[in-house]
């Protein structure tokens, strides 16, 4: 088999329509994620023990399994039960739920790593706990958490292709639909691996650039 | 004589198996000027922690400025205090720490002013021109906007202090200010705590390992040794004179060590 | 759907086949992804620029590009070099790199938190740069790779199911496979749930218990 | 030369591709592989000195390329003979054949009849297998790309008919009837044949290349239908033998 | 008089823009015992550091026992040292780190006998055997098994200077070695130092701001400040008539801070 750049070309569209398909559910998902992420570690460090512990067992079931068996679970075994989701949304709830998780877990080591000196300054100038919260413990948590949340967002959009599972069009989807039509391969899955490694290429610039905003916060 | 500000009453305190405070009582004047010392583990980290409640107490009670600490009365009895109870108790007291734990994401002046701000509603105005007297007072006022990463050691502990003065406690706890400090800048943050000692009448209670400065600057000296006080008494006493042996040691060691005292 | 008497006990069994497979790409693809881990986890330290560009290739590239994409090269492109590999081992291969990648990562992180002070107490022993490596960074650099590694492992575990692409018969296309003959959906879906997390928690327990071991000794060093 | 038949004799199996796709494949509860495709090729390679077959399941996208990359020495699997199709793989003569049907709601209430009516009506949608002759069927009628839903398979289609996702789920007659009757749902009817759909045939599909191994199997196939034992293999299945012998590779390949 | 063993010229050290040491020149005799003192980022470290080949420098050259530190000879003329000329050169200098840096997977024996048996092939059972002398003479021979986290701050700096002696170097060098100490721990960590000063006739380079004891230690002090070598001469001379304005500010905070001289 050789390589045809005439029919690169030709695909091109429809891969970029893809692409444009991933980035909606990878942006997406990570909003979902960031939000569910927030309230499994808060639910995790400060509601009851009996809620607490019901909500770490529910994120590591979620961290333990595939991705791919719950965006099965969540398409087609939720219907019986009368919960019908568009296939993006459904996707975009998948992605959320299961990455929400590593977020929970990045959000409670953020608010760990505020040194316990700052908790007891913060009783020893007699704020309450809210105040703690708002003005001490979270403006110093949340920025060393931003590359790490990041990451994750990376490793969530190099995880879309699952989506096809479910009927979403994205990017490996819409190459699988060509290969398929046109029996050749090599072009269109090479060309999913570059756009990858492109938007991974500029990922890692954006990280680096985002770990050092951020890890100077300290020193400045 | 006044009656005691605080009233420590046979507390006792344990980390699971260890107890590290086993009964201890002692009473300190409003005013008084005191300096805990002792060897390493005594257990004076604790006390000072206990009375900013930072730690909670296994058995025993405190009167802090005729209320009490950790308890609160109801229905005749004392039941354990609340967080509106602790919140109104810890405005007698304030705390400054070995590694200053300033607020590093605030400059010099928010550190100071935040507390004020939120916990007695004082005017953003109000507030700011308290904390330049006080910066003013430790000799930081040209600092006031700068990041706490931006200081020495010693310029941090002092502000700690002026953070910690803002609010006006009557009691003060330090613990010990000075030993994280590079040994230059050890007398920027003395010298804050002797004016304030000299020019104040707050009640003050610091743990320090500077015995030439203990001597200076307490009223008295409370010796700790494995969570008990094993000596009092004035300073020249105590370093003149130590009646107990494991005083003795203690103070030999120090000053083979090269301290003055 | 109960108008046939679909035999459960052999669909299950089915799918008990599919998760030796599982097994079989898991345990294999981390022993690779621990090897590549080292070795270009430690490339990326090395002082020579030319290896050092090589792991950083190697990694980039693996974390860059998606599994899919791997296992698609591996299995389907691979051959047209002249390399066919089983099923198994394309799977393993991919997962093993993929993962490799991410651990070389963990490895160069913790080498370089066991911090300058460590280093510097080499130097001044004397010792050479491979004794250091050997009897002092890594030493002390495992216990703290271990929490990642286990993530890892969980996380090549639950690639697994990817494979399914390469018509592996692992856990996953077992469950497919069930889902067409009996068309019922949640059973062997739920089944296949509770085997991974299982897996998973084999796995996290596994590796609590070698943390345990090898930090034996160090208590209360690291605060 | 008969290079690849050697090869196959010698380690005595061949490696078939087969689709998850009953009646074409079905899967025992034990495990063993069954369903019309891989019988024949069973027996043909049986026929050929070809101790067994080992078939491996897999989805519709990844055969061609399997069989490209060496993976597969055949595919069996109701992989329908179509022009493009003939020219990326060697297929033996016709084995399997069968008209499309749809599968939908009770009462049809669409009225969907054929591909033109679905891309008549605005709103419907159809699922169909990724690559397979249905999506393209339904994409030349003129339905557009986001009307047609790429279904991974059999039974994730019928589902999402259920779930109300699709309106029209199309496949082979077979394989929509034996889908059907798994699900046991009344509110699920079938339409069979499509109007205006061709008899589609599979045949046993070999890389380019290999061509003599093809050879070779075509004349045990030839056999097999003149002994009538074909029919008797693929009947229980559904499968018409007779449709089978009426046409050629040569038509169907030509076919438009 | 013998030659130098250390014998450094006109070395230029820079981090980035900035300048730490900016041509500094220096000798040690064989068997001196000196002591550095000087304000903190004066680069009394630095030197030190540069000592052990820690560092790299700018410019300039140090020249120990005899040989290059920093260049071999090579085609006549002199080219950077490679690995295996430091390897060589560090066999000659041994170190003694503040934070001691102990090796936290090893017990306290293996921390001593590691380097020898490793750089220098030493047997196992000699290794042990000169590894329990030194422990014994840091009075630790009791503590062999234990592992670094089971001892005290003052017992791990023992353990530090037996290591570093278990290779035999011509030349020790300390920085700050008490300063990570509590008070009542430095003083078995400083008689070690003693013993060790008096006993052998090793070189030693001593960085400390315990100016009592670098009084006692040393032979000669230099008094640091920028970078540069402000003064040098006898303990005596520098602690009780500094000549230098710098000296005398700088002696004069250490001792309002509290530390005896
Ligand atoms: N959170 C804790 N958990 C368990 N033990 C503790 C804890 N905090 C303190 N301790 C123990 O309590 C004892 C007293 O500690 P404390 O910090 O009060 O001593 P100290 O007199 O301040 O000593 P130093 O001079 O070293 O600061 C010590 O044995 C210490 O190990
Ligand atoms: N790695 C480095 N990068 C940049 N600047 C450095 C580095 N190490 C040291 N310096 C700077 O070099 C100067 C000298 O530092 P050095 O540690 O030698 O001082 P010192 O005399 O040992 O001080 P101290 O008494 O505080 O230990 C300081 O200004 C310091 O900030
Ligand atoms: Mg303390
Ligand atoms: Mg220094």
């Amino acid at each position: 088999m050789e390589w045809d750049w005439n029919f690169v070309w030709e695909i091109m569209p429809t891969l970029l329509q893809g692409l444009k398909i991933t980035l909606l559910a990878t942006v997406l998902g990570a909003a979902v994620a960031t939000v569910i992420g927030l309230v499994f570690a808060i639910l995790r460090m400060t509601a009851p023990k009996p809620i607490a512990r019901a909500t770490g067992f529910v994120v590591e079931f979620i961290r333990g399994t595939p991705l791919l068996v719950q965006l099965y679970f969540i398409f087609y075994v939720l219907p019986d039960i009368g919960i019908r989701l568009p296939a993006l949304l459904a996707g975009v709830i998948g992605l959320g739920l299961h990455y929400g998780t590593y977020a929970a877990e990045v959000y409670r080591a953020g608010i760990e790593n505020v040194p316990r000196g700052q908790w007891e300054a913060a009783k020893a100038t007699n704020l309450t706990g809210r105040q703690t919260w708002i003005h001490v413990v979270l403006p110093q948590a949340i920025p060393p958490m931003i590359p790490a949340l990041a990451n994750y967002l990376i490793a969530m959009f190099k995880e879309t292709p699952l989506l096809s599972a479910i009927t979403v069009l994205e990017l490996m989807n819409q190459a699988k639909s060509v290969a398929n039509s046109s029996y050749r391969y090599i072009e269109p899955m090479t060309l999913v691996g570059v756009f990858f490694l492109i938007m991974s290429l500029i990922s890692v610039v954006f990280l680096r650039w985002l770990e050092e905003r951020y890890a100077r916060v300290e020193e400045r | 004589m006044a009656a005691p500000i605080i009233r420590i009453d046979n507390i006792v305190k344990r980390y699971g198996p260890l107890t590290v405070l086993d009964g201890l009582s002692m009473e300190v004047l409003p005013g008084e000027k005191l300096a805990l010392i002792g060897p390493s583990g005594s257990g004076k980290t604790t006390i000072l922690r206990i009375l900013m409640t930072l730690e909670t107490i296994s058995d025993g009670h405190i009167e802090v400025d005729g209320d009490q600490l950790y308890h609160m009365p109801k229905n005749g009895g004392l039941v354990p205090a609340d967080d509106r109870h602790l919140h109104r108790m810890r405005e007698k007291i304030g705390m400054v720490f070995q590694h200053f734990n300033l607020f590093p994401h605030k400059c010099v002046l928010d550190n100071v002013t935040l507390a004020p701000m939120l916990t007695k509603g004082v005017a953003k105005a109000a507030a700011e021109k308290r904390a330049m007297e006080l910066l003013d007072m430790v000799g930081l006022a040209d600092k006031a906007k700068n990041m706490p990463a931006q200081l020495s050691g010693g310029q941090k502990q002092r502000v700690a202090i002026a953070r910690a003065l803002a609010l006006s406690p009557k009691i003060m706890l330090f613990d010990e200010v000075t030993s994280a400090l590079d040994p230059e800048l050890v007398e920027e943050v003395l010298n804050v705590m002797r004016k304030l000692a000299s020019e104040t009448d707050m009640t003050m209670l610091l743990v320090t390992h500077e015995m030439g400065f203990a001597h200076d600057f307490a009223d008295r000296i409370l010796f700790f040794d494995r969570g008990r006080i094993v000596e009092e008494g004035k300073p020249d006493e105590i370093f003149r004179n130590p009646r107990q042996e494991r005083t003795q040691t203690f103070l030999r060691k120090i000053i083979a060590a090269g301290h003055r005292v | 759907m109960e108008h046939t008497m679909t035999d459960w006990s052999g669909y299950i069994g089915l799918i008990l086949q599919g998760a030796l497979v599982t097994l079989q790409l898991t345990v294999m693809g981390s022993a690779l992804a621990l090897v590549m881990a080292f070795v270009a986890g430690l490339g990326r330290v090395s002082r020579f620029i030319a290896v050092r560009a090589l792991a950083t290739t190697y990694i980039e590239f693996f974390r860059g590009t998606s599994i899919f994409v791997q296992l698609f090269w591996v299995y389907f492109v691979l051959p047209f070099a002249g390399v066919t590999l089983s099923p198994l081992q394309a799977g393993v291969l991919a997962l093993g790199l993929n993962v490799g990648a991410y651990g070389a990562e963990v490895v160069r992180g913790a080498v370089k938190a066991i911090g300058r002070e460590q280093r510097e107490a080499c130097i001044a022993l004397n010792l050479t740069r491979g004794q250091a490596m050997r009897h002092v960074i890594l030493p002390q650099a495992l216990p703290l790779m271990l929490p990642t590694f286990c993530n890892n492992a969980i996380e090549l575990l639950k690639g697994t199911a990817v494979v399914s692409l390469i018509s592996l018969t692992d856990m996953t296309f077992q469950a497919q496979v069930v889902r067409a003959q009996t068309g019922n959906t949640l059973i062997p879906f739920a089944t296949i749930l509770v085997l991974y997390f299982l897996m998973a928690l084999a796995i996290s327990t596994a590796m609590r218990w070698l943390e345990r071991r090898v930090t034996r000794g160090l208590d209360g060093v690291r605060t | 030369d008969d290079g690849k038949l050697e090869e196959l004799k010698g380690q005595g199996f061949a490696r078939v591709a087969i689709a998850n796709e009953p009646p074409f494949t079905a899967v025992a509860a034990d495990g063993k592989v069954s369903g019309a495709a891989p019988d024949v090729a069973r027996e043909v390679f049986k026929r050929l000195g070809v101790g067994d077959i080992v078939a491996s399941i897999s989805e519709y996208g990844a055969m061609i390329p399997g069989l490209q990359a060496g993976r597969h020495d055949v595919i069996t699997a109701g992989l329908f003979m179509k022009p493009e199709r003939c020219a990326a793989v060697a297929y033996s003569e016709p084995i399997l054949c069968d008209a499309e049907a749809f599968a939908l709601k009770k009462g049809n209430p669409l009225g969907l009849k054929s591909y033109k009516d679905i891309a008549d009506n605005p709103d419907a949608k159809i699922g169909a297998p990724g690559g397979g002759t249905e999506e393209k069927l339904a994409l030349e009628a003129g339905v557009p790309r986001d009307r047609v839903i790429v279904v991974p398979d059999g039974q994730s289609g019928l589902k999402m008919l259920q779930d109300g996702r699709i309106d029209v789920y199309s496949l082979p007659v077979l394989s929509i009837n034996d889908l059907v009757s798994k699900a046991n749902d009344p509110n699920i009817e079938v339409v069979a044949p499509v109007e205006g759909a061709p008899v589609y045939c599979d045949g046993a599909a070999f890389r380019k290349g290999d061509e003599a191994l093809r050879d070779a199997f075509d004349v045990e196939l030839a056999k097999l239908k003149e002994s009538g034992e074909f029919a008797k293999i693929i009947e229980p299945y559904g499968f018409s033998a007779a449709a089978a012998m009426s046409t050629t590779r040569e038509k169907l390949c030509a076919a438009q």
